[in-house]
């Protein structure tokens, strides 16, 4: 079949693939990403634009701004945009099951980044997003235990989400394996920095002996931390007795800050390598050739580890540097 | 036609009090249907109150309310006009974003056989009831985009739409000029002649006397009396409302106009109200400006207090200024009375006293720090020296009579000393006793140097004390008496026809 | 289009030449209106000149969908605003209609149940409110504040924060077919707004209600004098607010194949930036559902250009703000907030 | 305390005796802050019993510095309100600001030029939008809303949507002890707060400024006659809020010990509903800086309470809904929005 010569038809993703694995020039490709905005999801977007550049692809991000109705309404496009391959993080796996039967009945795949479900043919994942017995979670959770042995901790979540809430829950059982208490757990219904640190200022009046404050995002892990500082304590920095804040993100500010230690770690999810790793999923969905689950490590940038921090910007990635493993 | 010996509307002992002021005392009043029955008194002596006790806007504390001889209790406004009830509000109550026919049929807008609103018919209804009133204005026009004077002429026309069996005129013609106010009172009389009870409140004696056959007289919310007109002489009447003689109404002053204090040349506005227009008023001179509605005379008020702009030169002492805004009217000695109270002169979430003090914020701050002791003290010499009635000066103005708010209108314009002082309808809906004291107020004002731009729809106020009477007709002056010997019918042909009366003749 | 706007002796031309003797400036008949539909048109142009795409039968069937639940919430804060008052619930009442939908499918409730529940709710939800405000009288601020949390925090209770998912439920398939069918070429929704919009418009010009909604917008005091009971109205105006927060909740659902439990944030601010772009105003006693579905095409037709564009995220913001303010602003929109009122006299007494 | 209250004449005690004849219901000194000083009580009280550590010094400071930067653009958004306006983009302005501040830091200035920056910022944003509002006569809605988006989109332009982390940054000692250090055990925060609510509450009470703002607020039209400048208070009054926002991106930062480039989305609303709270209408001329205190306290206390009783996130929002109606709706406050008077309704006799 000559599939390129027959663009008006809404052409089917598998129509795209060259049969042989190696890439085919021209294939569209569409992102539905959940926000732009945040610096994360950019170096994401660069990762996977440069990764298309390298092969020919036209790659292009649609910005659902946190918002799952303009999610659908991006996906709507680029369905009429007769993409050959649509990535979608899913906001809400809820709200977008209708949207991907869409798609997959225009003939076009859907990969999930860090979501599964109805529709989704193979799924990215960041390590850091996972619960895996002796992942990121009970690493850890094996750190605050190491720091304050039986400790108390709280944890800041945002509930109702579930690709968090599993999170949540995967550090608190790995937390109650490894002998600390979870205190407290509150929700940070803004999902910024100043809101975290407003709701742990007010636990730390009543829980004045936590030992450390385990944070879904880094703005939250920051905010949890300007707390703890305000209130004439100080964060572990693997050295000290203070309280142990960590993140999840490797945002410039949460790494700067592990730098001043002002945080004790944040988990990297190698955001740029996933974006690479996105585009190598999607040409191998497109030839049929994809594992359900493609996991990219991530990594635990902590005051020992981040000498070897190398910024997004800088790092030197290609096809074959990526570091991950998969499963069906 | 209905007896006329049995009352409509029988109020027997009621009560009205609000905090702090004791409104209506012991009240008890008749008003029967085809007749006309005044209802007089002081500014703040609870005329509205009761008006707004019969047409629901207010309950009673005590007494009873009979309709047709059978009690009743009017708990909203909408009670009383199923009864048949319709008034006419001191304060004006239109919708000023919808148009002139809607308003006349606001709650009652025509239907088609759907039930659905019949435009047209809204239209043309409303059309027909301003022809017969004789407004010539446009039904769709806004009515916020109308004079005052047009506005009450819109809540006449609402009124008498409606199958009223009592209508309340609550100083109804206060914004009216001669004119007007007479196809009012021939409207009421028909509409008397036909069996209405009409109550009507006014300041106004000519009115009472060629309307009403009998008039009720409220001092400090107690009723004094109950007395037929015209049988009772304008004084006795006058004594039963505030309760001694005047005498010497309108002040006399005893100045010779000095230096030109205001020299106005080919003053306009753009739109055309207003053609080009010249005159000067000297230091210790009155002049009167006498017109009908939208006549100008209105906007002459307005260019001069920079109200709205206009073109032309005015010089205030000698020196021109340039007035595009009113804060230059204000630093070049302009003090401007808008006729418009509610809409341009009160802020009415505000206390009495900031109302006072509102113009007196330049001479009573310093680095924008106000003194506010001092504030205080001129507060309350101000609403003692114009006869403010209110519980106190920190009650908001809104809770005050119409007059009394006028009142502090008038206050505090006077209060800054200007040069000239331009005023626009100044007595409207203030009482005769207190006229006769602002009236006095006025005359130390120019006794004391002052120049008075007198705008006024009541003729007799212009005779009574302008030195010189200014005559507009269709935007522009037509006519320039000397007031000496003047009379009302010369003014009155010139305002009307635009031409004076022996070339009508 | 005479229908729809709804403020018909307002937008009337230039009146009878006997009464504006001066009057200068010629008026477009487009009224309140120039403004938007002038930046409404001509962000259009560019973007059928540049965005191939943007003018396919596809990309605008997909403005419409995606702006139907806004257009909704926008038209029921249309009649709220225009009667003076001001509703901070709506987009809460949205999320917690949309759950109970939501239960209502989860439940295996058949179609037409599952498709009532959401309407009733949201009736519910403004009577409730009505009552408070009107009966209890308790401020309207306090009373739609309060309920902007309980609603949110009622929607996030009944599922403990997760969206329900409802694609597979029996009951969910005439609620798709309604969100997302066709009839013909025209999508279902399409004629489903453009009905609510004809519907609205017509309660507006042409019922007594909707007269003495303006009547009470316009000046609370002389509505009530002139027999209006205010009280009544305001219960009325809420349960329109209920319901097309009901109408949006199903609509959203069916939309999103799943009751989300949290909503959108800029919602209320975007569905009230509308009806004002529209040229409703704040004081209330003006403005119209014509206005609210012009504003609601350009804060949609923008959002749209801009994905179709790809203007980066960061700079959406400054993009979408500029259009505001140079290409409305500067149009024919007055202020309500602080006006400095200008009167004219604009007929004389012959 | 009698400083504070801007507006004497409406919690003015009872009248001399003599000239209340028959005054029925003797009124609280508190005026129309009765309903919501009692629920705030009540709440202390509920939160003293139960929860010991929330008199705790540390919980009262706590309470205080948590809640400043609402209470600064609160403040800035009282001015606006008593001045008959509404001001879109006071959540954006602290973003902006803030992000402002970081740069400075970042880029090593000296403290005392980090810290002007932002006051400045806000400044800047205050003239341009009084510009536009003023002078090129653009709609108060239009410019707010479009600077809302504007801002905001500036504050994730300058650093790619990346907080600027400045706990390093040479300058950014004196911001933070300013924001966290203390004199004795009061923080200076609480210092600063106190100073420049009584700021406030003097400038509006006390100076022609504020007596103007009241005045433009109830009648601007009578306000302008009386040659008060409507045109120069708007830019004034924009200026305020810019320069409250420019304060609060500075505690914000010092706080966060970072610059945010994306603010809290409900910011906007809680500071506009804590004035509202406050007993400060929309509808412009009345209300005042004791009020929005009331309100920031208010908001502020059921929040920390919420979070100390361990209240689960879900059921915060219906908790704090269903307080602010009870308690508060129940009380003095009055509507502003549809309003409908209440007419007492007393016994008649005979
Ligand atoms: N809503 C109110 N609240 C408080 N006081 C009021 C209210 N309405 C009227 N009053 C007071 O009741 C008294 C009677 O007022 P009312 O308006 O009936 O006087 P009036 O006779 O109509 O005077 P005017 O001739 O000036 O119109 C006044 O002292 C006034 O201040
Ligand atoms: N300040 C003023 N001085 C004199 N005449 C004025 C003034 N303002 C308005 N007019 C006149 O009043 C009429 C209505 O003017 P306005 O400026 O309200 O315009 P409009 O036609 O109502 O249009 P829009 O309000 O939609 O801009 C016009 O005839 C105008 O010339
Ligand atoms: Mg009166
Ligand atoms: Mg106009």
């Amino acid at each position: 079949s000559s599939p390129s010569t027959a663009p008006a038809a809404p052409s089917g993703g598998s129509s795209a693939a060259s049969g042989d694995g190696s890439f085919k020039a021209g294939t569209k490709f569409g992102y539905a990403a959940p926000v732009a905005a945040q610096p994360g999801q950019q170096q994401f977007d660069t990762g996977a634009k440069a990764a298309s550049a390298s092969v020919g692809w036209d790659y292009t991000m649609y910005d659902s701004n946190i918002n799952p109705s303009t999610q659908i309404s991006n996906i709507t496009t680029m369905i009429q945009r007769q993409m050959n391959v649509i990535g979608s993080w899913t906001l809400d796996p809820g709200a977008t099951v209708g949207i991907y039967k869409q798609a997959q009945n225009a003939g076009i795949p859907i990969i999930g980044v860090n979501s599964e479900g109805d529709g989704i043919s193979a799924t990215l994942w960041q390590e850091s997003s996972t619960c895996a017995p002796g992942g990121p979670m009970a690493q850890s959770a094996a750190l605050y235990a190491k720091a304050h042995p039986g400790g108390q901790v709280i944890t800041v979540g945002l509930d109702g989400v579930p690709s968090i809430d599993a999170v949540v829950k995967c550090f608190t059982d790995a937390a109650s394996a490894a002998g600390l208490t979870v205190v407290s757990h509150v929700s940070n219904t803004t999902d910024q920095a100043a809101g975290a640190q407003k709701l742990v200022a007010d636990l730390l009046t009543r829980y004045p002996d936590v030992s450390g404050v385990w944070a879904y995002n880094d703005a939250s892990a920051l905010g949890a931390s300007a707390a703890v500082i305000a209130a004439g304590k100080t964060v572990y920095d693997l050295s000290n007795d203070g309280v142990v804040v960590t993140g999840s993100n490797g945002d410039a500010d949460a790494v700067q800050a592990v730098r001043e230690g002002r945080l004790t770690g944040t988990w990297d999810p190698n955001n740029p390598e996933a974006g690479w790793l996105f585009v190598k999923l999607a040409n191998e969905v497109l030839n049929n050739a994809a594992p359900k689950n493609t996991v990219l490590k991530s990594t635990f940038v902590t005051k020992d580890t981040v000498g070897q921090y190398v910024p997004p910007a800088d790092r030197k990635i290609s096809f074959d540097t990526l570091d991950y493993t998969t499963s069906n | 036609m209905t007896d006329s010996t049995a009352p409509f509307i029988r109020l027997t002992g009621i009560s009205k009090s609000f905090p702090g002021v004791r409104a209506l005392d012991d009240v008890s009043l008749d008003i029967r249907a085809g007749e006309v029955h005044s209802l007089t008194g002081e500014n703040g002596s609870g005329k509205s109150t009761l008006a707004k006790i019969v047409n629901g806007t207010h309950q009673p504390d005590a007494g009873t309310v009979e309709i047709d001889g059978v009690p009743t209790v009017i708990t909203k406004p909408s009670t009383a006009l199923a009864l048949g009830i319709v008034s006419i509000s001191q304060e004006l109550t239109l919708a000023p974003t919808l148009s002139v026919a809607e308003n006349i049929f606001i709650g009652r807008m025509p239907r088609t056989r759907w039930g659905t609103v019949d435009w047209d018919r809204c239209v043309r209804e409303a059309q027909a009831i301003l022809d017969d009133l004789r407004v010539h204005v446009n039904p769709r026009t806004a009515v916020r985009d109308l004079s005052l004077e047009l506005q009450q002429e819109i809540e006449i026309a609402r009124a008498i739409s409606t199958n009223a069996r009592l209508l309340i005129l609550d100083e109804a013609t206060s914004s009216l000029s001669e004119a007007a106010t007479d196809r009012l009172l021939e409207i009421v009389e028909e509409q008397r002649d036909r069996g209405v009870g009409v109550l009507m409140i006014s300041h106004r004696m000519p009115e009472l006397y060629r309307s009403c056959s009998v008039a009720s007289v409220l001092r400090d919310g107690r009723l004094m009396g109950t007395v037929p007109l015209p049988q009772t002489p304008e004084d006795a009447l006058v004594r039963l409302m505030v309760g001694r003689d005047l005498d010497d109404y309108f002040g006399s002053r005893d100045v010779t106009p000095e230096a030109v204090a205001l020299k106005v040349t080919d003053l306009h506005t753009l739109d055309g109200a207003l053609l080009p227009t010249s005159f000067e008023v000297r230091r210790g001179e009155i002049l009167g400006v006498a017109g009908l509605v939208g006549s100008g005379k209105a906007e002459l008020g307005m260019a001069l207090g920079g109200a709205i702009p206009s073109a032309g030169t005015i010089e205030v002492g000698g020196r021109e200024a340039a007035i595009t805004n009113p804060r230059q009217a204000v630093d070049s000695g302009i003090g401007y009375v808008p006729d418009d109270r509610k809409g341009q002169a009160i802020l009415p979430n505000r206390s009495v006293a900031e109302n006072f003090a509102l113009a007196w914020r330049g001479t009573l701050s310093r680095l924008g720090v106000l003194r506010v002791r001092e504030e205080a003290t001129l507060v309350r010499d101000g609403m003692r020296r114009y006869g403010v009635v209110a519980a106190n000066e920190n009650v908001r103005i809104s809770t005050l009579s119409g007059g009394n708010q006028q009142k502090v209108v008038l206050g505090r314009t006077f209060a800054r000393g200007c040069t000239v002082f331009v005023l626009s309808e100044p007595t409207r809906g203030i009482d005769v006793g207190s006229k006769s004291q602002v009236y006095a107020l006025l005359q130390e004002q120019v006794a004391a140097g002052a120049a008075v731009v007198l705008i006024s729809s009541e003729l007799p106020e212009i005779l009574g004390l302008a030195d010189r009477v200014l005559v507009f007709h269709r935007g522009g002056v037509h006519a320039e008496f000397d007031a000496e010997g003047l009379d009302e019918e010369t003014v009155a042909a010139v305002a009307v026809s635009g031409r004076p009366q022996t070339a009508a003749a | 289009m005479t229908l729809l706007d709804s403020d018909p002796t307002l937008s009337a031309e230039t009146p009878p030449a006997d009464a504006a003797p001066a009057r200068r400036r010629p008026r477009l008949s487009l009224g309140r209106f120039t403004g938007v539909v002038v930046a409404l048109l001509a962000v259009c142009v560019y973007l059928a000149l540049t965005q191939p795409v943007f003018l396919s039968w596809g990309n605008i069937t997909n403005i419409v969908a995606s702006n139907s639940v806004i257009l909704l919430l926008a038209l029921g804060a249309t009649f709220v605003i225009i009667g003076g008052g001001f509703d901070l619930s709506s987009a809460s009442a949205l999320s917690a209609t949309g759950m109970v939908l939501g239960l209502a499918l989860q439940a295996g409730m058949p179609a037409w149940v599952a498709i009532a529940s959401p309407i009733l709710a949201g009736l519910v939800i403004g009577l409730v409110q009505g009552v408070l405000i009107s009966y209890v009288k308790i401020s309207m601020i306090v009373v739609t504040l309060g309920f902007m949390s309980i609603l949110a925090s009622f929607a996030l209770i009944v599922n403990k924060g997760a969206t329900i998912s409802v694609y597979g439920a029996p009951g969910f398939d005439p609620v798709y077919q309604f969100v997302n069918g066709t009839v013909g070429p025209v999508p279902v929704l399409m004629i489903f707004d453009a009905v609510v919009l004809l519907a609205a418009a017509f309660v507006l010009r042409y019922t007594a209600f909707g007269r003495s909604l303006f009547a009470m917008g316009s000046n609370p005091e002389a509505a009530r004098l002139n027999g209006i009971n205010t009280a009544m109205m305001v219960l009325f105006v809420f349960l329109i607010a209920g319901l097309a927060a009901g109408l949006a909740g199903l609509v959203s659902v069916g939309r999103l194949t799943g009751a989300a439990a949290a909503s959108d944030p800029t919602l209320l601010m975007t569905a009230i930036a509308a009806v004002l772009i529209g040229g409703t105003a704040f004081t209330g006693g003006e403005g119209g559902v014509l206005g609210t579905m012009i504003g609601v095409l350009f804060l949609g037709v923008i959002q749209n250009g801009m994905t179709l564009s790809e203007i980066p995220a960061f700079w959406q913001g400054t993009v979408n703000g500029a259009i505001l303010i140079l290409a409305v602003g500067i149009g024919v929109l007055r202020d309500r907030g602080i006006r400095l009122r200008r009167r004219a006299i604009t007929t004389r007494v012959g």
